[in-house]
């Protein structure tokens, strides 16, 4: 895998186009290269799933389209429009189209700033009048399913965690966004929390067309609401195909071990594979040539001397592996 | 078996106070856990799980209180002497916690953190201690376990660390170790690793278990008996098998369905579970599910079921239990089951 | 106590007995150790110098007759105009070279050039001219005659002489090997903490000095001097403090305070509104209780300047300097406000305890009258020059304190005189100055003095406070203190019981 | 790794360019010169400028500046026109003294003060901390003029245990001189503990609720044994940084104690100088604190790594 | 698992075994005792008796009443704490030094605050040259011997309370300046301020309404230590003799003209020690009252 590439784009279609996109922090230590050469895109109305394990780029990736972090290298390209290459004052205005809601729920709530401060801060930005933006945040709150006014001058830190999450997403809402970036969401959320806030997207998707990138790393969660999934590893690209397609038949041995790294419910069954070895290597000195084959079981000599290109496997479905795995069905 | 059971936690209560009020954090929990078995507790956050492991440990923050029993070995542990306590904790009882990044101290060297406890529990020497630490550190699976020691834990890895916290848990032999949400903050791979590892050694030590998790899947295929907590209550008890395969207990089951797995239906709504846990400190009085079960009646409501017997080694404290795979024996809601 | 007339506590002890190390609180260390930059009074670095350089000429403090040391005379055949002052042969500095007329000669004209800095350039400047006779004759020509001209040389570092060779060497090397004639040189000196001293073997005043070596250490706060002889820490404190003796007294301590005429007074700037008006100086006269400020610093213990001559003195008189009488003061204060010329002044004070204490008691008690404003001003010593030169000031502390009155009170209080702090030049006052100070007769001094009391009741240009404490407290084994001029201690004297 | 030690050096000289620029500013703003304190209050106006002329002190500021800087970049401080004395020499007579006293003072509020807050730390809000609070509250309250004097009396005068001034050097013995030292090292260790106290209480209650506290505990180590070789350590990083900074600024501000207990530190010299308006001391002694501060700040620094090593691993390469 | 636990489990309700007592917890005290309405009547004297000092009938605090050194006795108001060393009334001069006090310790304090708040804020926000930049400054002033600025200053300007305040302020600045700069840093690696940016909001909004509400707290609670240092410093200051001129009273200026009859009156130096200790006392222990009621991120 980790590969390079950018066979799996699907053109002028789509809403957000990814090419080729590189982040890098430069640090005491050296340089980080979070996100290296990453394509991707979404068309409207679609569903992206990003998963891989923790490290490897997912948020950073998020961030970088947003252009919430710095954008070393690459295209972003957002209907139609390089973000790129767009000034500070045009992605004040492209912002609104363009929402993040972030991981840890009350983290990404300032402590101390009430509810309804928070959810139309957007609009407060914009300069949208006050009296308005009451009635705003009103709507915009019982959208999420906190309705009434019960919650208008809480803190953050008295709200339990959906309902911090849900205050974030009316927060991203209000602003009216077609693009919505959710950045593992759900994983700091209970089972039953969860479910309700994978349930709501779903509704807020659907009723507000929305396009999502959803990034996540329990595979369950991300098979459940996505179209489209991309595995990333160490900063690339595994995997990129149909949801179903790849949860049946991965094609990216990191795919498969991922998949047989998830614990099952069934106490009969305990994993569906065997484990795989070792940890994810340091980001500051990844390996050559394809960087998952230190792990890898089927890694052979060319995987360490040339890096993998993403190339469709099977029709959509891509990986960037040298030796992908046949279907299973 | 004929002989008792490890640990029998009777009766356990552990209240904490705060400004806002008596958080009930463990309200009434009994279990017991038999030699070289490993015994899972799921529930969803807040729903008491590290507390009760906490009080088992005598690691309660200050200001709480505990009432009960916590019978280790013949002997109620919530009353022994500072000395004799020393005896319990560390050796015959150890806990492994839920982030390995914050459960050692960040600037003491592994070999320390290995050693001190087995030096001053066992009182043996530095280089003995040294030796065992290799040993342990090897057993869990660490490579290159002599430069591991000289480490600090920032420079292992996440997996790397509860592996080190693993092997000081062990370090002392202990009968029982509790792990308290030993993976949650670890990737998929590494927590299959983690999950694997201590599954091993329970069972090649002949130790017992307990696993704490909120993911009813890492439980799922890793203990012998499973207990499901409820707002400082147990909902429900029993075999693993049993309580997977047939959950009685409402929220047991709601559980299950609200968890998306690898063959949920994508874009197809997940099962929820209305409403939020009750508030800590004004728990209701009846069942504390009661308000998000749709199958409540006004008796859950008021009384609030006992852990009964719903077959063998499968207890469900619900007035109104879901069908099980087999014939249940019926209960009489609130009733005592038993009828001693 | 070989002063009868101070009050002393030490009971006579028998014979002096050589040996043993003192250990000595002084207030305040020198800049340097160039006899210029000393000043001999008690309160600044007068044992010190007297160690170093030996004396001249010493004087009796009762009756102000000059005692010779150093010198064998100093005698003038012209009604002060011109003096003689002959050396004892022999003497020689601690490096072996002879102290003799040259050497005074050196010593003097220094003193009389301004850019020495020296303190005592005030009186050095009555000299017009020195001429060496011979070896140990110095003949010395005065800008007037000043009959008593010995009191000043005695009370002024001009009774040190430091080796010419060693004073042309510079300050640094000077302070680190000064060459005097005196019964103890220096062994080290770091800087604000010790001086050492060890004694001179050739001093010419053979036994003394009776001690082997004294260290001397300076603590500006007068109870931590007490309080370091209290606990044993020293043998010896200089002190000023009336306050502080009587609790050394109380702790069983020895002290000697020597008796000065005149004392610290407040000098009425005469040259500017408001005083420049007689009735506002007048005015704050009546108005204040000279008791009350020494109860406010001394708690009462210290004695009031009530006359301008203690009663041991020859010029004693009865003329009471001030009188408390507030009716007067309020109606002068009242007078002058109508008049449009209120007295509003400032006190500039530099923050030693005693004159912050002095202007704030001055300023409470004022602040119970009407038409009366006192601002308080501090200023710190290095503002001091520029205060003196510009007289930018309404009222100061200062202090004229003397044995026999000449010089003293003549550049205290005379027209012409540059240190004149109240600028009052009047002629009634300047005639009667005069007269003491050219008169060679005792009773026409003493008429003289007279008058002069009686024109500064008149005019106020200074309202006198209290007597100066010039003492030194020690403890139960020392004995020998001997104070002359402004209470300087002579070392040589000092011995301790083993 | 040359880099950032260039830089940190590079950023000390500034530090201490500043400063000495910035005391050179303020001292010629004052009144009254070097020669009119030399000179005496006899002095005329005249013979004044001629002395200050002759010092070169009628010179432009900046000629004087470059003048001091040039000398001091080359070790030399300069003579202090007052007393004559080399500054460099003025500061090695000193300095023994000041170092002393600071270093005594800070082991002294650092060891009471670490076992205060361990008390009070380990049952926040039990009656043991409301009163060591309180304590701590009385000993900021009262000022360093007031508390030397107290004991000076108690324990100088009325138990005879220490001297009431003076200075033993060690040359004179360990025995007198810590003697010597004692009391007023106790006078400025006082507010330094109250303000350490606080500090570290809190920082160690913070550090009592981490999980690797709780899992030292469920090994089955004692109380005093996680607090002292668990809890401290990381708790210790604001403590060594207010310590750092004030043991820099001690260095040239003890001049209450200095001046109430008599001894020849680097205060009083400071504040004789200033006095004297002798510019020339005062800039060598303030260049010489600065540098020390900038150095003691710098040790701290890197005391962080020897506390901390995840810092080391920061800060690598 | 055997047999015996569905015996024991079945034992396991709480209604089965109701002998269980409930374990007994106190509840942490969410008011802090009585102190702290004693703190703050003691701060509401304090400040009230400040201002109207000129309607109480007290006596002038700048004339004498009586002996000096007179004890505390009972019968006269004036003599009620006893005299100075002037026979001035100690009570009169203790309330009038409290304006100066109280000014110093709240205008240096808050002056102090502000300036370092903002500019510790914008170098541990802006980072790189802005932040070296503050740094530097910080340093500079931390490395500078406060006596000497205090010193230089009494000399140039002459003492007054506005010297003394420009002293002070210019004292604590870099301590704020620290303080602020290490909680601007934390706060603004937080995931919120992302999201405000991702809301589009600007440098200065960000600054304002998002990390300054955060930096506030801390800054709060280490300003009555600050306060109380500032009351006490500015008693050494007039130690120094570059207090504020007289007559004008303050409690530092009150203990240090006591310190030489401390042996003999020590009510002279007590009294105003002790109104200084009582209102550090009070100042702590209503900043830390005050936090808690309003830092609502404090509560649980
Ligand atoms: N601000 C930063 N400065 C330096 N390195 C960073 C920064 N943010 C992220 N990184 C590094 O970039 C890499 C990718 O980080 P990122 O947060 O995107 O991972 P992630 O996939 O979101 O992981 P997680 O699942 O833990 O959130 C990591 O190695 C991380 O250490
Ligand atoms: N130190 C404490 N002070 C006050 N309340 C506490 C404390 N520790 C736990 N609680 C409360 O006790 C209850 C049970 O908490 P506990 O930590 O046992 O939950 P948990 O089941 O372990 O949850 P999680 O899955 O989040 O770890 C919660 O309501 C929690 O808020
Ligand atoms: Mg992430
Ligand atoms: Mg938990």
């Amino acid at each position: 895998m980790a590969g390079s590439g950018t066979a799996h784009l699907r053109g002028d279609k789509a809403l957000l186009s990814v090419q080729d996109l590189v982040v890098e922090y430069p640090g005491k230590a050296g340089v980080v290269q979070a996100v290296s050469k990453v394509s991707f895109d979404v068309l409207p109305g679609e569903t992206l799933g990003i998963v891989g394990e923790s490290g490897c780029g997912k948020s950073t990736t998020g961030r970088a389209v947003l252009r919430l972090d710095r954008v070393t290298a690459g295209r972003i390209s957002f209907a139609g429009e390089r973000l790129e290459q767009a000034d500070e004052r045009r992605m004040r205005t492209l912002r609104r189209d363009m929402q993040m809601i972030f991981q840890d729920p009350v983290a990404s709530l300032n402590p101390r700033r009430t509810v309804k401060d928070i959810v139309v801060e957007g609009l407060a930005v914009a300069g949208v009048p006050v009296d308005e933006r009451k009635s705003a945040s009103a709507a915009v709150l019982a959208k999420v399913g906190l309705n009434g006014d019960r919650f208008d001058d809480m803190l953050p830190r008295q709200l339990s965690g959906g309902q911090a999450q849900r205050v974030a997403i009316a927060r991203a809402l209000a602003v009216g966004p077609r693009l919505l970036v959710c950045d593992e969401p759900v994983s700091a959320l209970d089972v039953s929390v969860q479910a309700q806030i994978l349930n709501l997207i779903e509704d807020l998707k659907a009723q507000y067309d929305l396009t999502v990138v959803f990034i996540a790393h329990d595979l369950g969660v991300v098979r459940s609401i996505s179209d489209n999934v991309m595995v990333m590893y160490l900063g690339k690209v595994c995997e990129f195909g149909d949801t179903v397609q790849l949860y049946d038949n991965p094609a990216h041995p990191y795919t498969r071990a991922l998949l047989d790294s998830v614990p099952l419910t069934d106490p009969a069954k305990g994993f569906a594979g065997p484990a795989l070895e070792g940890d994810v290597p340091s980001p500051l000195s990844p390996p050559q040539g394809c960087r998952f084959r230190t792990r890898c079981p089927l890694a052979q000599d060319r995987c360490a001397t040339e890096e993998p290109q993403v190339r469709e496997v099977r029709p959509g479905q891509h990986a960037a592996c040298h030796f992908p795995l046949p279907p299973t069905t | 078996m004929s002989a008792q059971p490890v640990l029998q936690v009777r009766n356990l209560r552990a209240h904490i106070g705060t400004p806002r009020g008596v958080v009930r954090a463990v309200d009434g929990v009994s279990l017991d856990v038999d030699h070289a078995q490993a015994v899972g507790v799921v529930g969803e956050s807040g729903s008491g799980k590290s507390v009760m492991a906490r009080a088992i440990m005598g690691l309660m923050p200050p200001r709480s209180g505990r009432s009960g029993e916590v019978v280790f070995q013949g002997r109620d542990i919530l009353s022994l002497s500072r000395k004799e306590k020393a005896d319990v904790w560390g050796k015959q009882i150890a806990m492994v916690f839920q982030d390995p990044g914050r459960s050692l101290n960040p600037v003491v060297r592994v070999e320390r953190q290995l050693t001190e406890g087995m030096r001053r529990l066992l009182g043996i020497g530095r280089s003995e201690a040294r030796g065992r630490a290799l040993d342990l550190l090897r057993e869990v699976g660490v490579p290159d376990p002599e430069r591991r020691l000289r480490n600090y834990p920032h420079e292992l890895s996440g997996g790397m660390r509860q592996r080190v916290m693993i092997a000081i848990a062990l370090a002392c032999e202990p009968e029982l170790l509790i792990a308290d949400e030993p993976t949650t903050a670890l990737d998929v791979t590494v927590q299959r690793q983690i999950l694997d590892l201590l599954r091993r050694v329970q069972r090649e030590r002949g130790m017992s278990l307990i696993l704490i998790s909120h993911d009813l899947a890492v439980v799922a295929g890793r203990t012998d008996r499973v207990a499901v907590m409820y707002a400082g209550r147990l909902a429900e008890v029993g075999a693993t098998r049993q309580v997977f395969d047939a959950p009685r207990h409402r929220y047991t089951r709601a559980l299950l369905e609200a968890t998306p797995t690898l063959d949920h239906k994508r874009h197809t709504p997940l099962r929820l579970i209305p409403g939020s846990l009750p508030d800590p400190t004004r728990l209701p009085e009846g069942c504390r599910f009661a308000a998000r079960c749709s199958y409540a009646d006004d008796d859950c409501r008021d009384l609030g079921p006992q852990l009964a017997s719903v077959g063998p080694d499968h207890h469900v404290a619900c007035a109104n239990p879901a069908e099980g795979p087999t014939t249940p024996e019926k209960l009489a809601s609130g009733g005592d089951p038993v009828g001693r | 106590g070989t002063n009868p007339d101070a009050s002393t506590d030490s009971t006579p002890a028998g014979d002096p007995v050589a040996g043993g190390t003192a250990r000595i609180i002084q207030i305040s260390e020198p800049r340097h150790l160039d006899p210029a930059a000393m000043g001999n009074s008690w309160a600044i670095n007068s044992f010190l110098g007297n160690a170093l350089y030996g004396t001249l000429m010493t004087n009796d403090t009762k009756t102000g007759v000059v005692q010779f040391q150093m010198a064998k005379s100093f005698t003038t055949s012209d009604g002060g105009a011109t003096f003689e002052l002959k050396l004892r042969s022999g003497l020689t500095f601690s490096d072996g070279s002879p102290l003799d007329a040259e050497a005074v000669k050196f010593n003097w004209d220094r003193a009389r050039d301004p850019k020495t800095g020296s303190s005592s350039l005030q009186e050095a400047s009555m000299v017009a001219s020195t001429k060496v006779v011979d070896a140990t004759t110095l003949k010395v020509t005065m800008v007037e005659p000043v009959p008593s001209y010995a009191q000043a040389v005695l009370t002024t570092t001009m009774n040190w002489i430091a080796s010419p060779k060693a004073l042309k060497a510079g300050n640094q090397r000077f302070d680190r090997n000064p060459v005097g004639a005196g019964p103890f040189t220096l062994k080290q000196w770091t800087r604000q903490d010790t001086i050492e001293l060890a004694k001179n073997p050739d001093y010419w005043d053979a036994p003394k000095p009776y001690l082997d070596r004294i260290t001397l250490r300076s603590t500006q706060d007068s109870t931590q001097r007490i309080n370091t002889l209290i606990s044993g820490g020293a043998d010896v404190a200089i002190d000023t403090n009336w306050q502080t003796l009587d609790k050394a007294r109380d702790a069983g301590l020895q002290t000697d305070t020597m008796s000065l005429n005149g004392g610290q007074y407040l000098a009425l700037n005469a040259r500017r509104a408001p005083f420049n008006d007689v009735r506002a100086r007048k005015a704050v006269a009546a108005a204040l209780d000279i008791r009350a400020v020494d109860d406010a610093i001394y708690n009462g213990t210290g004695k009031i300047a009530d006359t301008l001559f203690t009663k041991s003195s020859p010029f004693y008189s009865e003329t009471k300097l001030t009188k408390q009488d507030k009716k007067t003061a309020q109606k002068l204060f009242d007078e002058l406000a109508a008049e449009g010329k209120p007295v509003s002044f400032t006190f500039t004070s530099f923050p030693a305890p005693e004159s912050k204490g002095t202007a704030e008691s001055v300023q409470a008690q004022l602040s119970a009258f009407k038409n009366v404003d006192v601002k308080v001003d501090f200023v710190d010593i290095s503002k001091a020059t520029e205060l003196y030169t510009t007289n930018d000031f309404d009222m100061v502390i200062s202090s004229a304190l003397f044995t026999d009155p000449e010089p003293r009170l003549w550049t205290v209080f005379h027209g012409d005189s540059q240190v004149n702090r109240s600028g009052l030049d009047d002629n009634e006052l300047n005639q009667a100055l005069e007269a003491g100070r050219t008169a060679t007769k005792q009773q026409e001094r003493k008429a003289a003095y007279e008058a002069v009391q009686k024109r500064l009741v008149e005019l106020v240009p200074a309202i006198f406070l209290g007597r100066a404490a010039p003492s030194a407290v020690t403890a139960k084994n020392v004995h020998g203190v001997r104070q002359y001029g402004q209470g300087s201690l002579l070392p040589e004297e000092l011995w301790m019981q083993k | 790794m040359v880099f950032p030690v260039a830089k940190r050096i590079g950023r000390s000289l500034l530090v201490v360019l500043l400063v000495t620029m910035g005391v050179v500013g303020l001292l010629s703003l004052a009144p009254g010169s070097v020669a009119s304190v030399i000179l005496g209050e006899n002095a005329t106006p005249k013979a004044v400028a001629a002395l200050n002329a002759e010092l070169g002190f009628d010179r432009p500021l900046w000629q004087q500046y470059t003048d001091w800087l040039t000398g001091a970049v080359q070790g030399d401080l300069g003579d202090s026109p007052v007393t004559g004395q080399s500054v460099s020499a003025a500061i090695a007579e000193r300095l023994p003294v000041t170092l002393q006293l600071a270093v005594m003072a800070f082991v002294i509020a650092l060891a009471v003060s670490i076992l205060l807050a361990v008390a009070s730390a380990a049952r926040p809000g039990s009656p043991v901390d409301r009163g060591i609070n309180a304590v701590s509250s009385v000993f900021l309250s009262v000022p360093a003029f007031i508390a030397g004097p107290l004991l000076i009396y108690f324990c100088a005068l009325k138990l005879g245990w220490f001297p009431v001034t003076g200075w033993a050097r060690i040359s004179e013995g360990i025995g007198p001189n810590l003697q010597a030292a004692m009391l007023p090292a106790i006078a400025i260790a006082l507010t330094e503990i109250a303000s350490f106290h606080r500090l570290l209480r809190t920082d160690l209650i913070g550090t009592l609720r981490e999980d690797f506290v709780g899992a030292a505990k469920a090994k089955g180590m004692s109380a005093t044994y996680v607090m002292f070789r668990h809890a401290l350590r990381p708790s210790s990083f604001s403590l060594i940084t207010l310590a750092g900074i004030n043991l820099g600024r001690l260095i040239g501000g003890t001049v209450i104690v200095e001046s109430l207990f008599s001894l020849p530190g680097l205060g009083q010299l400071l504040a004789s100088s200033i006095t004297a308006r002798d510019v020339i001391t005062v800039q060598g002694v303030v260049a010489f604190i600065a540098v020390v501060y900038v150095g003691v700040n710098t040790a701290v620094d890197l005391s962080y790594r020897m506390i901390d090593p995840r810092v080391k691993k920061a800060a690598r390469a | 698992m055997t047999h015996s636990d569905a015996v024991v489990d079945r034992k396991v309700s709480s209604r089965v075994a109701p002998a269980a007592a409930e374990p007994i917890v106190s509840r942490p005290r969410t008011s802090r005792s009585i102190l702290v309405p004693l703190s703050y009547a003691w701060l509401i004297t304090v400040i009230a008796s400040a201002l109207l000092a000129d309607l109480l009938p007290l006596a002038s605090y700048a004339t004498p009443v009586g002996p000096p050194r007179q004890p505390p006795q009972w019968g006269s108001l004036d003599l009620m704490l006893g005299t100075d060393n002037l026979g001035r009334s100690i009570l009169s001069r203790c309330v009038y030094g409290a304006r100066v006090s109280l000014v110093v310790g709240t205008a240096a304090g808050l002056v102090g605050a502000t300036i370092g708040a903002i500019l510790g804020m914008l170098g541990g926000y802006f980072g790189k040259r802005p932040d070296s930049v503050v740094r530097l400054v910080a340093d500079a002033m931390l490395a500078f011997p406060p006596l000497i600025l205090l010193l230089a200053l009494a000399s140039i300007l002459t003492p007054s309370v506005r010297t003394l305040l420009v002293g002070l302020t210019l004292l604590i600045i870099p301590s704020f300046i620290r303080l602020a700069r290490a909680n601007t840093l934390a706060w603004s690696a937080r995931e919120f301020v992302l999201a405000a940016r991702n809301m589009g909001a600007g440098h200065r909004r960000i600054l304002v309404k998002e990390i300054l509400p955060n930096v506030l707290p801390p800054l709060g609670a280490y300003l009555p230590i600050v306060m109380a240092a500032l009351i006490v410093a500015e008693g050494s200051l007039s130690f120094l003799g570059m207090g504020i001129p007289p007559p004008q009273p303050s409690w530092g200026g009150l203990i240090s003209d006591g310190k030489d009859s401390i042996a003999d009156s020590p009510h002279t130096v007590f009294i105003p020690s002790l109104v200084i200790f009582l209102t550090v006392f009070a100042l702590n222990q209503a900043g830390d009252h005050l936090r808690h009621r309003f830092d609502r991120t404090m509560h649980d």
